[in-house]
Order: structure tokens, then C-alpha cells, then sequence
């Protein structure tokens, strides 16, 4: 069966064949004989043909799997080639400049007004959660178009915060 | 003797968890999202005490004393934090016929301004860093400090500690932003404005002696901590010993933390911090009156329970440690519920899996559990993995290895971090200094991805991916392959 | 270096960590139902040497030296029990270019064979327990044995260890069934149906001695450990140090060891087993020429890694231990999957729930983790929960708070019956003998109800009938109340 | 609600009703306030109204419920009036003497031939499990009227291996 990864910004050409016992996989151009076993609800126990032993953890939101290794961790979306057609077309529709609430807090300060130009990395936000003060950044520069939180406020988590507009 | 916890968290499970070899029952305390946090399910007790916010709950000394006559309590441990330095909550035990495991409330004060005990000590013979002598609201008495002595500076909240409500200020545009920022956080954090401000020792080392005193007039260091790596002026590694103290310095710091206690009539346990200069010079800096964070690396290497220890003096037994000798080596990772990846943004939420560290040499002082979640109004940490053996390098060598059984689904962690951090260089030969971390943050950070490790894990994904397109389950141990069953429950992540 | 583990479960992981920490790469060697075992998991490479019965996999030497070849590895840890004491293994080892991380073939030939151990030990002046002085088939030379010495006698399988195949025999009724089963047991587990006995010491004390030695002629003690509590002949809590052994004993046992395991040549880490009568004389009993079930009391109170020095020691390195000392009390319960309110029945099976105790002085060498299924085919031993504090007493309150933080969900284990030992005032008192858990084995497993807890095990119960009734799911911490969600989803305990 | 709880023999009667915040529940002649809150998949935290916490293990097998305390473990039955009159007269109906294995293995010895009496506690059979032998014994005397099983045989856990009758 074929599918196409996302990974980092690339897309991977993938195949997938079940074997007599384990599957054979190919990722890009190289081609794996792997053994894939559960261990629990998480964990996965995965074997390379030459004896090579990874235990991974895997979950998955959607067609997105974030597999950890011991030292790092991946996120790779796996889409038929039909279904990413689609979400390529969202992708450029996207909502772009808008700046978002990663995890629920109190607003302490807002640093920017409508119609402000900002510069890519200028503080935005300050969010403040788990007893630390975190200063939201503009991920790109542009002009502030819109601000939807005031200082005292408190937000949940993916709350749309401030929107920008690119230059 | 029924003691109540004052507290949450891992430090909260370390008492209880002293308390029960004890003997003693325990209370915990709780708020309202805390119903079914770890402490709680770990006590004997457990006493509601208002909402989420910490001002509504943890640092209500009303809720909390009531708490403890109602279940009968005999004492009071406060953990670190919260009410943990407050000398009006130690008296309100003492008023209340309750015994407060800490020092007197007089030792609180004396230490708990930067300023008084800054006076003090200097009576008292101990070296300090030229600083102001009484905390300021006004920027101006700040900007004149600093054109006294020069930059860089810090400042910091006065009644602060912890590492919250500071800031170092390197240049002069920086100033007044950092004044305003740290006036801020100090009314929020501490509900007192005031600053204060010294003079910044350029490459210092951060050292602290660990005291324990009784009540009888009995006071002893029990040698240093190495406190040096922090980020944003928060420690996040510490080891005992310290790699640069030997003998006769150990002696030195000793003598002088013993002379600083003794200033203030000090019994429990403290911590003297210093700062050291690379001349090994070093600068009394604050007393931490209470049990430090990184009391474990101390217990580990000297053989002791420092929090049975408080309980001891606190029931007014005399100091009988006998004669007690340093022995290898320890080190202390402080595991947050952050993102590395993300300039450690808080990642709370719910702990899906966990896979704990165990086996020789590794302790492991957790403050949750598999199925948790953790909540966004309290500190992240989520547990402190302490690894012991006979050397620092077999230290090292064990910390990197606790550290990759160690695995949290769910939520981010700071465990890529510290394993980033185990096999740096410059930590393998204890070459840093205050700012070592926040220098070398992008490549501590950094994506790393193991020979072929990525390829491995994209292969893993495909194969889930197909088997769930397939509606076959993996086989499982013992398993005969291919078993076809119910598809959705095999694979799909959830609680 | 790249190490093969010859061995599943706790002690493969132990192995594991050692070499991770000492930087070598591990290859572990799996059997069907092993494939996702925790070794297979910590491991860097995992081979498959064959189905699911000992005998055609873990004890195939053919298989396992074929494994050590295709994946690269220099040498091969043995761990304990199957190949560990198998000088034919050593042999096809060391004849494959491959290090046998352990003794010399012609040590463990030397000590395999009970008869010839005694042998050499009566020559080395080592004091034996009088017994046959060769083993036997025949049912008429134990009887024979047993008129000329008087019962009570023991009758073992020659080939025999680690409690396996022993049967005591007190009367003269019942030793003719207990010759027939421990052939039948020699036959099946050993491969080997000759078995020998011995004099019964009565009241005994179970006492062992740790030794270590180089290739070079360096051999040293590391003190004794008291291994008496044993339930039908199989160790089940060790400690260390023995409370009976003051420091004149422990000297003339080291004394004896070092001369035993000498006069075999010994090298590597080595036990010699001795019974201890209520005078204090002692007896050799055997010599196990491997890494012992417990070692790791050892190591916590003379803060030493014996499998880091058994790997060093294989690869031609000499002891550099310096000047080493013990320190406090360490005592190990061996955590079985075994039902104590069912005569210890094996409880195999999946592993729903674990929460692992954690917190200072406890070690947990584990061998299984939350999701396992424990297979039938193997020893029943999840891990070994090992506490250490300054003294005896506050190991015991140690290890009772361990155990209280320990629970398992899905399988019987054998928490409950340590928790009721931890608290029996003899063995508080430390008087007991190897009799002694049969003895009181009723007492130690009989159901135990605290204070009104089974009517709260029983309204907790109802209420989560209730809930399920009324399809209503409980509040989770930090939800709001009554929260109306999936029932089915929320209460059904599978995985 | 009422309930019937079954636990070591007794029938005890039970009411549970929902209050504002928590229950309150009658076992037998004792009612309790309780607050009882999940703590993972397995954990509860059960706390009385005097403040008493409790941790608590909740596994359930239809209407079978397995409560973990610290120390130890309760079996308890829970069902309406209704159900627990069906099972009343499927108990009196019952198998009796059947000997079952309590777990995979191996049978290593029969020990009886079918007309045999048995006491209580003799051996009937033996069973090899993780490494060791069990003897599997009579929890009654009686005659031994089948054995379904002979040394090698490997068994599943809950294959019958004798039957006794009654005296």
C-alpha cells in the first residue's frame, strides 16, 4: 500500500507490505524489513532485520503520529496520496498570521495595538501561566490588523490572541 | 504525631513519604482542581482549601491552620514555596498551638530581607556582593545604583526568592524595562512591590552550604551544593559535591555558613547560597530558610534524610547524626512539564503514559502519576531524578541512562533537554559558570535525530497507519500473529 | 564493547543498565512470547533464539552463541539460573572468541557438583555439613544415609540450585515420595536425575558471603548477606548486613570465603552459601559461581556496582576498588507474581495498572512494566524491590512505605504478604530461622481488613455501580462535576 | 438506589444517593459521606467527610468489583435485588465438585484414578507453572467420578482436570 509522509517539511514517498511475519517498508528511497510489536497501550517494540532494537512511543491525532525514541521526537503525518491533495489546498488557505494561545493563562500584558507594524520576533503578548511570565513573539513581521485580548483576561488554550498581516 | 503538609506536589509526596517511615500520620491539603493529585491520594488525610489560584488556596494561612485542627494535626510542614518563608505563617502555628516544622519565625525575618540580613551578615564577618541597603519602589534609586557600581546589575524582587521576580541587567537601555518587569512580578508573586538591586560578579559559580540545627544551640553544615547551571535564574541541575571544591575550601564555606546560621540563631534546616567568583572567592548571597528544592543530591552523598531530620528538631529532640562522611557522587535533574523545542513554554495537560527510571542508583521524587493531569495554575515540575554512584562521571554516565527509560506521553518534558545537557562536553569537565545554559540553549535544544532514527519512526507511523487502513491488530506478546480483532480499540490513543 | 545477555526478565535488564552505563552496546536474546519483554525493550539489539520453552530457547547454547555472532557481540553475561552456571556455555564461548562474563569453566565445574565442592572445600579447611560424599540413584543409599546419620536429612538434586528440587525430610514415612519427586524434579529441570543428601542442621540461619576476584590473583569478601527467610527452600527477603554477624564474625566468614573460592581459583563475582546454627558455628553449603538474585543489597550498603566490576574483571581489568566500606542497612523483597491468599499459586497474566513506589532509599530492579503480559512459561518474578536507610529499623519502615506505594492491577502479587512480614515483631526483632516463614505462613497471609476499610471498599464499589446505572461519568480533577460523557468508555477496565 | 453487595458470604444492603458535591452511601447498618474521584484509569481517590483519603484500586468484571486498599484487597458483589435472585438459584445449581486449573501448564502427575475417595486436602494432580510444581488438592472428600486429564497434557487455565462427587 502507498502513502506520502510529512516530515520536517518534506513529503516521503512510503510503501507498506505485510510479510509472512513483519512487514517490509519502503521510506524514501530505502527499503526496511521491520518487526513491529505492542507493548501496552504506547509503547511498540521495533526490530530492524539486523537485530537493530527501538522502543518507541506512539500516538496519534488524525493522520499526525508522534513517535518518541529514547532522545527525540518525530511527528510525521501519513496521507494516502488522494487525501493530501486536499489538505494541500487548505494549507494555502490557511489562517496564516494568526497568533494563538499554546496553553491557558492570564493575559498580564498586551504590547502591541491595531495597526501596529511589527518585526519578526517583537513581544507581542505577555502570558502569564504556571507561575511564569511568558512573552508571545511575532512569528513573522507584518502589521497587527487585529488584537482580541486585553490585560486581566484570561484565555484557554488556542485562543486566537492577535492576528497579523503580512507586509 | 499527625503532621499536615502545607503544600503540593513532589514536595508535598517527600514529606508524607518521611512522615509514614516515621510513624507519623499525614494530612494533605488540597484545592479544588488538586482533588486527585498525587499528595492527596498519598495522605491519610485530605482537607479542601479553596479554589485553583494559590492566593485562594495554598497561601491562605486562615484555611490552612483551620484545616489543621479539624483533622487533628499536631504540626505543620510547609515544603518549599508558598508559605514556606512567610514568618506571619509560623507564628499563626506557634499561636495556634501547633508545632511549625522550620526555623523560628524571628530566623525568617532576619533572613527574609535581602537588606536586614544582608546587614547582618556583614556584622557577623561574612563576605557579601556590593549591593543597595534597603529596598526601593522608585526606578531612579535603581539607576543611580547602577551608575554607582556599574553594570551589570540585577534586580530583584525583595521579598523574592526561588528565582522568581529577578532580572540582570547588562546594558543601560535594558534598565527600565527590567525595573517595571520585576516590580510587576513582585507584586504578583510576593503582593510586595519593593526592589532591590547588587552588583552583577561576572562568571560566578552558584554554591550553597546545606546547615541543620536543633533547638538545643547544636548547628552543622553538611558540606555544598553545586547550583551553578540555572536558566532564567532558575536552577535546573545541581550535584553534591561541587566539582571545584576540595577539602580545605569545603572547611572554609563550612566555617562561614555555621557563622551566618549561628547569626540568626538558626535551628531546622537552611541553605547559605553563595555566589563564587572564578578566583573562588565567594559572596554570601541569601539564606533559604526552609528545605531547598535540591535537598536530595545531599541526602544521596551524606547518607541522611534531611526532612526526618527537620521533623526531629522540630519535636525538639537534640541533633545525633554521629559521625557522618560524604560518599560518591550525586546529581539532581529538575523534570518540568515544558518544551524544550519551544523556548520551554509551560506543557500542561494529561500524562497519557509514563515509563519511570528505576533500578541502581537512580531516585526518583515524583509529584504525579500516569492518568494525572496537569494542571496550568502551579509550578511545572514534575519530579526530580536523582541519580547517586561512586564518581561524577559513573553519575553522568547513570543520569544518561535513567534519563532514556524515562519517557512521558502526553505532555513535553524537559528529559531531551537534560539528556542534550548529560553528554555535553564542557558539563562532563564542570567547565560553566551562572550563564553557561542560557548561552549554549540553541544547541541543548536542538533537534537531534539518531542514525536512521527518523526513517525508523516514519516506518513505524506507515505500519500503524496501514495496519489501522487493514482493521488488523498488532500482535501482542504471546500473540499469534495477525489476530484480527476490534481495530479501533487497539489503536486509538486514548484514556 | 558489545555485550549479549543470555537471560530474560529483571536480572537482563540489570545487565542492561550496567553496560549502558559503562557505554557498551547490548544485545538481548528473546524467546516467541519475549519478543516485546522489557529486556527486548532497553535493549540495542534483540535476536530471536527460538519458542517459548527454556529448553529450546534461553538454555540453547547452539542458538545463543549463534545470535552473539550474527549481531557483533565480544562477550556474553549469563545473568542467573539458565546457562549461568553451565561450564559447557563458558567453554562454547570462549572456544567462539567470545568473553564469558564470569568464572572459569573449571571453577564452575569445581562447585557444580556438590560432592566434589565439599570435597575440595574439606581439604581447604573449609567446615561442611556432614552428607553423602557422592551423589546417587538409588533409593537404598538414602536410606542407608539417612539410619547413619539420623533424620531430619535433605535431599537435593545434584545438579540442582537456587532451591530448586530439595525436599527436607523429617519422617521416616515420607522419604521414599520426597526421593521420587526430587528425582523427577533433577530429571526434568537438570537434566540429570542424581541427587544427594545431607544432615539437617536444626533452626538455622541462612548466611552468604559475597566474594570478587580479578584474573590476577586478587580476591577480596564484600561482607555477608543473611538470605534465612526462605519459603519452601526459595530465598524471599535477603539483607545486609545479617543483624546476627557483629564485625568478628563477619571476619572469620570472609576469612573462610576468600580460602573457599581460592581453592578453586576463583575469579569473578561468587557466593559461598553457608547454614549458621543458633551457636554461630557455620557450614559451607555451596558456592554459586554467578551473580547472586541479591546482590543488590550488597551493593547499596558497600556502594559498589558488582555487575560493572563483573565486566570489568572479564575483560582482564584488575580490581581498583580502594578502600571500601559498608554503610547502613539494606533489606530486598523479591516481588513474584504469585496470589499468598491462594498457597502462592502463579498469578501469570496482563498487567492493567502499576504504580511503582519511588522516593528516597528505594530501588526497584524491575522486569516488567504497565501493559505486560507475564508469560507461564518463566519464573514469576516481576522485580525486586530493594529499600536502604542508616539502620535496620528504618529499612523495615522503608520497605513497609515502599510496599504501600506499590500496586498492581490485573495480577495477584506478592506485595501483601511482605507488607504483613514488614510488620511481624519478630522479624522486627530479627529472630527467625529457615523454618520460620512456614511456620507463620498462615499468619502472614491471612486477609487483613484496617479500620472500616472494607465497608469503604464497599461503598466505593456501590457508588461506581450507581454511576454506571445512571450512565455518568465520575469528576475527573480539574473537571466540573457530573460532567456527562461516554459511559461505557470511563468505567470499563480494559486496555 | 438500593443495592445488594455480596463479600465473604454476607448479603449486605446498600443505598446510594448523589448529593450537591459527592454521595451518600448506607453499607448495612453505617451511612457514609463520600467524595470519590478518578485518578487515572485504575486510581480513585475516596475521601470521608472527617477528611479520611483513601487510594483505591477499582478493577470490574460485570457485576464483580475488585477494590485494592494499601493492604489489602476486597471482592465484592453488587447488584439489584432482582438480578441476585437468578443467581441465588443458578448457585444452588451449581457445578460443585468440578477441579479446575487455575492457570496454564503442564500436568506433571495424576495422583487418582477415577472411583477413587479422596479426603479433603489430598492431592490430585499435579501441575507444572513457572518453574514450579504445584499440587492441586481436593477442597472437599468425596469420590472421584472423572478425570479429564494425563501426565505431558499441557492445559489452559479453567480446563477441568477432575470431578468429585459428594459423599
Amino acid at each position: 500500500m502507498k502513502f506520502i509522509a510529512r516530515h520536517a517539511g518534506e513529503e516521503i514517498p512510503i510503501e507498506v507490505e505485510r510479510l509472512a511475519s513483519g512487514y517490509r517498508v519502503r521510506v524514501g528511497e530505502r527499503w526496511f524489513i521491520v518487526d513491529l510489536a505492542e507493548a501496552g497501550r504506547f509503547l511498540r517494540s521495533f526490530r530492524l532485520e539486523d537485530g537493530t532494537q527501538l522502543a518507541l512511543i506512539h500516538h496519534r491525532d488524525g493522520t499526525m503520529h508522534e513517535i518518541s525514541l529514547a532522545d527525540s521526537t518525530v511527528h510525521v503525518d501519513i496521507t494516502d496520496p488522494l487525501s493530501l491533495k486536499r489538505k494541500r489546498i487548505e494549507d494555502e488557505m490557511g489562517a496564516g498570521g494568526a497568533i494563538r494561545a499554546l496553553m491557558p493563562g492570564r493575559i498580564v500584558r498586551v504590547m502591541v495595538h491595531k495597526g501596529d507594524a511589527v518585526r519578526k520576533g517583537a513581544g507581542l503578548v505577555v502570558l502569564e501561566a504556571m507561575k511564569m511570565e511568558n512573552e508571545i513573539q511575532a512569528p513573522t513581521e507584518g502589521i497587527v490588523d487585529e488584537v482580541f485580548v486585553e490585560a486581566g483576561q484570561t484565555v484557554e488554550s488556542g485562543a486566537e490572541l492577535v492576528h497579523i498581516a503580512a507586509l | 504525631m499527625k503532621v499536615l503538609i502545607a503544600n503540593r506536589g513532589e514536595i508535598a509526596v517527600r514529606v508524607i513519604r518521611a512522615c509514614r517511615e516515621l510513624g507519623y500520620s499525614t494530612v494533605a491539603v488540597y484545592s479544588e482542581p488538586d482533588r486527585a493529585a498525587l499528595h492527596v491520594l498519598y495522605a491519610d488525610q485530605a482537607m479542601p482549601i479553596g479554589p485553583a489560584p494559590s492566593r485562594e488556596s495554598y497561601l491562605r494561612i486562615d484555611r490552612i491552620i483551620d484545616a489543621a485542627k479539624k483533622a487533628g494535626a499536631d504540626a505543620i510542614h510547609p515544603g518549599y514555596g508558598f508559605l514556606a518563608e512567610n514568618a506571619s505563617f509560623a507564628r499563626a502555628c506557634i499561636d495556634e498551638g501547633l508545632i511549625f516544622v522550620g526555623p523560628s519565625a524571628e530566623s525568617i525575618d532576619a533572613m527574609g530581607s535581602k537588606t536586614e540580613s544582608r546587614q547582618r551578615m556583614q556584622a557577623a564577618g561574612v563576605p557579601v556582593v556590593p549591593g543597595l541597603t534597603e529596598p526601593v519602589r522608585s526606578f531612579d534609586e535603581i539607576a543611580a545604583f547602577a551608575r554607582n557600581v556599574g553594570l551589570p546589575i540585577m534586580i530583584k524582587a525583595s521579598a523574592g526568592g526561588g528565582g522568581k521576580g529577578l532580572r540582570f541587567v547588562e546594558r543601560e537601555d535594558d534598565l527600565h524595562p527590567a525595573f517595571e518587569r520585576v516590580t510587576s512580578e513582585a507584586q504578583s508573586f510576593f503582593g510586595d512591590s519593593a526592589v532591590y538591586a547588587e552588583k552583577f560578579i561576572a562568571s560566578p559559580r552558584h554554591i550553597e552550604v546545606q546547615v541543620l540545627g536543633d533547638q538545643h544551640g547544636n548547628l552543622l553544615h553538611i558540606g555544598e551544593r553545586e547550583c551553578t547551571l540555572q536558566r532564567r535564574h532558575q536552577k535546573v541541575v545541581e550535584e553534591c559535591p561541587s566539582p571545584i571544591v576540595d577539602e580545605a575550601l569545603r572547611q572554609k564555606l563550612g566555617d562561614m555558613a555555621v557563622r551566618a546560621a549561628k547569626a540568626v540563631n538558626y535551628y531546622s534546616t537552611g541553605t547559605i547560597e553563595c555566589l563564587m567568583g572564578p578566583d573562588r572567592q565567594f559572596y554570601f548571597l541569601e539564606m533559604n530558610t526552609r528545605l531547598q528544592v535540591e535537598h536530595p543530591v545531599t541526602e544521596m552523598v551524606w547518607g541522611i534524610d534531611l526532612v526526618k531530620e527537620q521533623l526531629r528538631v522540630a519535636r525538639g529532640e537534640k541533633l545525633a547524626l554521629g559521625d557522618i562522611k560524604p560518599s560518591g557522587h550525586a546529581i539532581e535533574c529538575r523534570i518540568y512539564a515544558e518544551d524544550p523545542s519551544r523556548n520551554f513554554a509551560p506543557s500542561p495537560g494529561l500524562i497519557r503514559y509514563m515509563n519511570l527510571p528505576q533500578g541502581p542508583g537512580v531516585r526518583n521524587d515524583n509529584g504525579v502519576y500516569s492518568g494525572y493531569i496537569v494542571p496550568v495554575f502551579y509550578d511545572p515540575m514534575l519530579s526530580k531524578l536523582i541519580c547517586h554512584a561512586p564518581t561524577r562521571a559513573d553519575a553522568i554516565a547513570r543520569m544518561r541512562r535513567a534519563l532514556i527509560e524515562y519517557r512521558v506521553e502526553g505532555i513535553e518534558t524537559t528529559i531531551p533537554f537534560f539528556t542534550a545537557l548529560m553528554s555535553h562536553p564542557d558539563f562532563a569537565a564542570a567547565k560553566f559558570d551562572t550563564g553557561f545554559l542560557d548561552r549554549n540553549l540553541a544547541e541543548l535544544t536542538k533537534e537531534r535525530s539518531g542514525n536512521g532514527s527518523v526513517d525508523a519512526a516514519i516506518a513505524a507511523a506507515a505500519i500503524l497507519a496501514f495496519e489501522e487502513s487493514q482493521q488488523v491488530r498488532l500482535p501482542e506478546n504471546g500473540d499469534s500473529p495477525w489476530k484480527h480483532a476490534g481495530r479501533a480499540e487497539a489503536l486509538k490513543d486514548r484514556l
